[in-house]
């Protein structure tokens, strides 16, 4: 009866019906941050917004680009982009990671000496294997979950991974 | 002794085994999933590896994981805390397969006493008292209604894969049972992938009474007493203590001396749990093992001076019992109560959010184990358990005046969040618990009198037990 | 039992005696200055008064202001915890006078231990062992030379007012004798307004032991073992524990013994406490009465299991004893820390300041004793202990291990501040304490070994004890 | 060994000659706080300076007199006066009040039905009996610590009070 009831507290959470599921939730806070930002005529240099378990953060560090200090103000805060922009930064491709999905031995290649699933520059699509990372004598593919180009890959072959590390970087490709 | 301990587990138990390690001078290794990366535990660790994200399924559940884990940081034994892993035999297995000691029974003890049916046709043959029931699992319906029939309602129907009140239905009439039977056994199929269930009489008006032991691998068995757990709430033990009270010592000694006997006749290894129902008139039944650590093993500790995760450590070490049952004297009363992140207004209803504001107990005689600070965020991924306060004194009524006093410190406050602390206060403070007339059923009493009153009279007043519940 | 009991202290004693009130059912009311507004011990009790400044002598030692605090708050008794007033002879009469019953010995008892000559007299009549000296107070310069050349150097010289290792002095040769004899009159006169004082022989190398008693007004005494507190600095206790390590059986009965004989030919009543000397090859001898609760009573109660601040109030409310010698069963070890704002690097020299980020260590079997928390203020007007850190374990070694492990879990952190934990910390890992080869000179030698192995032999290391100090 | 070593405690803070004593402080903490807001272009909402044992904080409600909102900023945080206004508000005559020495029984008059102390517009001087306060038999005097006058008195005669409770306020006289 000690048992975790992780089960149950997911299933009263997601399936009762109440407006404050999960999903629910992140959606409420996702729009109240995009509404606020659009509405904040000096832009903020942090904003933060939690509903009940769910917390979004997004700062802007002070000396971001275009920084419209005012006059007699100190330094900081300086202005944060538009609430858009933040989503998509101006300057240079936005990049997005692939990342470990279990704790082990990250492998870019099927076998030693094989030829790696892909390399930098290669264009890959959701569901293409980029890797394989071994636990415990499983192997789990490493697979890209978008449209894209291979930027560069973070960890070498052979690594100690977690879940979750970046194991390459990845341009997506435009609408995706 | 180990080198470095990986603990397969998260919240107030990691921390308690970590602080254990720590006395024992073993380096701490944790696993912890994306959603604990702040947790205490990861802080207090020699060396923390991120095994995957806060779906236990695929981190704390995950052997591969935290097997890749354990070779990682060079651990030499794993202890698996409560839930999770801790009762998987598999998982013992590969531990054992990997070189790698499982602290707990060998996987096949595991594997017998996990089985409902299994571990009841054993406990039969040690001598241990069953409730009237199937040994056997039933699986056609008209089998299991023509069983009931014989063993008289009500009859509770299990799961064989269930324990720890889950997959649990009652049936109080041979009208209701169909249903309950049919809806037992599809929770069962789909929480523990195995519908198989077995029947039992149900005890309307019982105590939950189970006995601690101890045992190493040359066949030694200690008993460290009873503890009560019988404020329950869906199955869910909310207050735990020992010694059990108002039960006679022969009752008490019996149980215990048919513990040990349940233990050698397992080939018992570790420290591990037999919990018995105790029917109000002495007479008792034999229910299940628990083969792990319990949530509430503090109470026994405070009585008996004896650190069961130190012994847990020193037993999977290879060594032998270093205490034997006469080193075993009990002294005074403790009691636990587990302050859950749960509406008690709401069913029990578990509320996470952030801890904006939190104080616990201290002091005299109190002993708080939790893994939350302020600033903490209760995940909707886990167990609500927020923290275990557990009080000792002389004597019951001592601790019980010593646990209100303790729980009037207790405050926790986030948006959104609520604890089980008044709750715990109201039963401590119940005419019928502190006076030790209770049974299973009070927290049912006390959240509905009026149904209470109507539905029992006085001197039977246990008949308002909660329907089967899906979770 | 009292209805209401004024607590005239503050601090962790003054929380601690609150929540034993609350146990017993009893209603709270507490005495504050303006310096403890913001206390957790005014947030704790139902009522609080504030009766003056932060300078103690207008507030906690003013007799009128606690007095009137307790006519207000219709309190039948007043707990004066340690320090302050709690060992002031007339305070307790002036609380006869007006009716309030006045927790602690009868105000001529404690005139009469208080007073070191009269105690000393009382005490040899009694059949307790003391050091050579002047049972009477020397005022001549020139007596006192010729007294401390009979009596042998080292020679220390204790004002008759002092107690709790305040108003000492230690002269270890005839020459700086009378330097040492005048400096130790004067600050007697400047701090107790007696300039009194006596001779006795000084024990280099001795352990302090003191043996914790119970009386009743009945005549009925029981002792709860005894204490060692050998880490001092100056004096003041830094580590208590029980047992005393290493000590004969029997040496430690017979100084029970004598505890017990001495606080019946006092005629005690309440908690006290016998302090002796122990000079390390099976010779002791009586130092002082302590008529109040100790601040390391915590050990006394995690061993035997008594609560004594309720037994306390349980004696102060007329009862007889309730526990006979017989259920005193001492069981394990318990080691007490004293986390001090201090700065062992500067001579301990305070360290007040505000507690920006405070952790304190929890788990099994491990005891808090606090009245701080993030954000309280050290205030510069008291005594600088933070927390006591007191821990239970089956014997001395896992003792020292678990504290070692809680005070690894204590964080204190705030501008300025500085914390004993890691001083602490060194003197458990030392191998001189751990081993329980220490004295009442340890605290020297870990600070400077230098000094201590140049001035001292190894066999005899303990010569290097601190100057007689103005304060 | 228990006995609160306030007096040491004291001692060596005072007295032992390093900078880190309490006036010392105290001086430290003022000084920064005028520098602080004599250099600060846009005005706090609050200043909070911390040095060891010393706080002091200041702060200005938002919508102060002659706030001077800076375009495009947001309405809060006002602008605050200088350092030197703080200290001296423009408006109306100081009050300042005489505090009960001690816990006890406060009266205006030395016996039941005698002529009470002083009374309301009554001028004091320094060391003047205003009142007394009863603890324990022992009658402690109400004493005006500064020249003034009389405004109000905040207690009713045989009003219990505690340490420090304002017993009658005072307009002090000019320059003292």
């Amino acid at each position: 009866m000690s048992m975790p009831d992780s089960v149950a507290a997911l299933d009263s959470l997601m399936n009762d019906g109440r407006p404050d599921t999960l999903p629910a939730l992140l959606e409420a806070a996702r729009t109240s941050m995009i509404e606020l930002l659009s509405q904040t005529q000096v832009p903020p240099a942090a904003v933060r917004v939690t509903v009940g378990p769910v917390t979004i953060e997004m700062d802007w560090p002070a000396g971001a680009p275009e920084a419209a200090t005012a006059p007699g103000a100190p330094a900081a805060p300086a202005s944060a982009p538009p609430a858009k922009a933040a989503a998509q930064p101006a300057e240079g491709p936005a990049l997005d990671h692939v990342h470990a999905p279990t704790v082990g031995v990250f492998y870019r290649a099927p076998e030693p000496g094989a030829k790696p699933f892909v390399s930098e520059g290669d264009t890959v699509v959701p569901g293409q294997q980029v890797g394989v990372v071994e636990a415990m004598k499983l192997m789990i593919p490493v697979e890209s979950d978008r449209h894209g180009t291979i930027d560069e890959f973070l960890q070498p072959n052979g690594a100690l991974v977690e879940y979750g590390d970046p194991l390459c970087s990845l341009v997506p490709a435009d609408g995706r | 002794m180990f080198r470095t301990v990986l603990i397969a587990n998260r919240g107030e138990i990691a921390l308690r085994v970590a602080r254990a390690c720590r006395e024992l001078g073993i380096r701490v290794a944790v696993v912890y999933s994306t959603e604990d990366t702040d947790s205490e535990v990861v802080r207090y660790a020699d060396e923390a590896v991120r095994i995957g994200p806060g779906a236990a399924q695929a981190s704390y559940l995950s052997i591969p994981a935290v097997v890749e884990a354990a070779r990682r940081t060079g651990a030499d034994a794993i202890h698996p805390g409560y839930g999770f892993l801790s009762e998987n035999a598999d998982f013992a297995e590969v531990c054992a397969a990997e070189g790698i000691t499982f602290i707990g029974p060998p996987p096949d003890v595991m594997e017998a006493l996990g089985d409902k049916s299994t571990c009841r046709a054993l406990m039969a043959d040690a001598g241990l008292p069953l409730l009237p029931g199937t040994l056997e699992p039933v699986s056609s319906p008209r089998e299991a209604e023509a069983r009931a029939a014989e063993i008289g309602f009500p009859v509770v129907v299990k799961a064989v894969a269930g324990g720890g009140g889950r997959g649990i239905g009652v049936a109080y009439s041979a009208a209701e049972f169909p249903t309950v039977f049919r809806e037992t056994r599809r929770h069962a199929a789909a929480v523990f992938g195995d519908g198989r269930v077995y029947l039992e009489r149900y005890l309307e008006s019982a105590r939950h009474v189970e006995i601690q032991v101890l045992a190493d691998r040359f066949g030694n068995v200690v008993h460290l007493g009873e503890r009560d757990c019988s404020v329950q709430r869906r199955h869910q033990k909310l207050i735990e203590e020992a010694p059990a009270p108002g039960l006679d010592e022969d009752v008490v000694a019996a149980m215990a001396e048919h513990a040990v006997q349940g233990a050698k006749a397992a080939r018992y290894v570790g420290a591990g749990t037999f919990e018995f129902l105790y029917d109000g008139s002495g007479r008792f039944y034999f229910m299940e093992v628990n083969c792990r650590i319990q949530v509430e093993h503090p109470v026994t500790e405070l009585v008996t001076g004896v650190d069961l995760v130190h012994e847990q450590l020193w037993i999977a070490a290879g060594h032998p019992l270093r205490i034997g049952q006469q080193d075993v004297v009990p002294r005074g009363c403790a009691v636990e109560c587990r302050i859950n992140a749960e509406d008690a207004g709401r069913e029990f209803v578990p509320t996470p959010g952030l801890i904006d504001e939190l104080t616990m107990p201290s002091g005299p005689f109190v002993r708080v184990d939790t893994h939350v600070r302020q600033g903490s965020r209760i995940s909707v991924f886990y167990d609500p358990l927020l923290a275990k306060v557990t009080v000792w004194a002389p004597d019951r009524q001592r601790a019980l005046a010593r646990m209100g006093r303790a729980l009037d410190e207790v405050r926790v406050e986030g948006k959104g969040l609520r604890t089980t602390t008044d709750f715990l206060h109201s039963v401590i403070d119940s005419g019928e618990f502190s006076t030790a007339r209770h049974d299973t059923g009070l927290v049912g009493r006390l959240l509905e009198p009026a149904a209470a009153a109507e539905g029992a009279g006085v001197t039977a007043p246990s008949q308002v037990q909660e329907p089967p519940k899906a979770s």
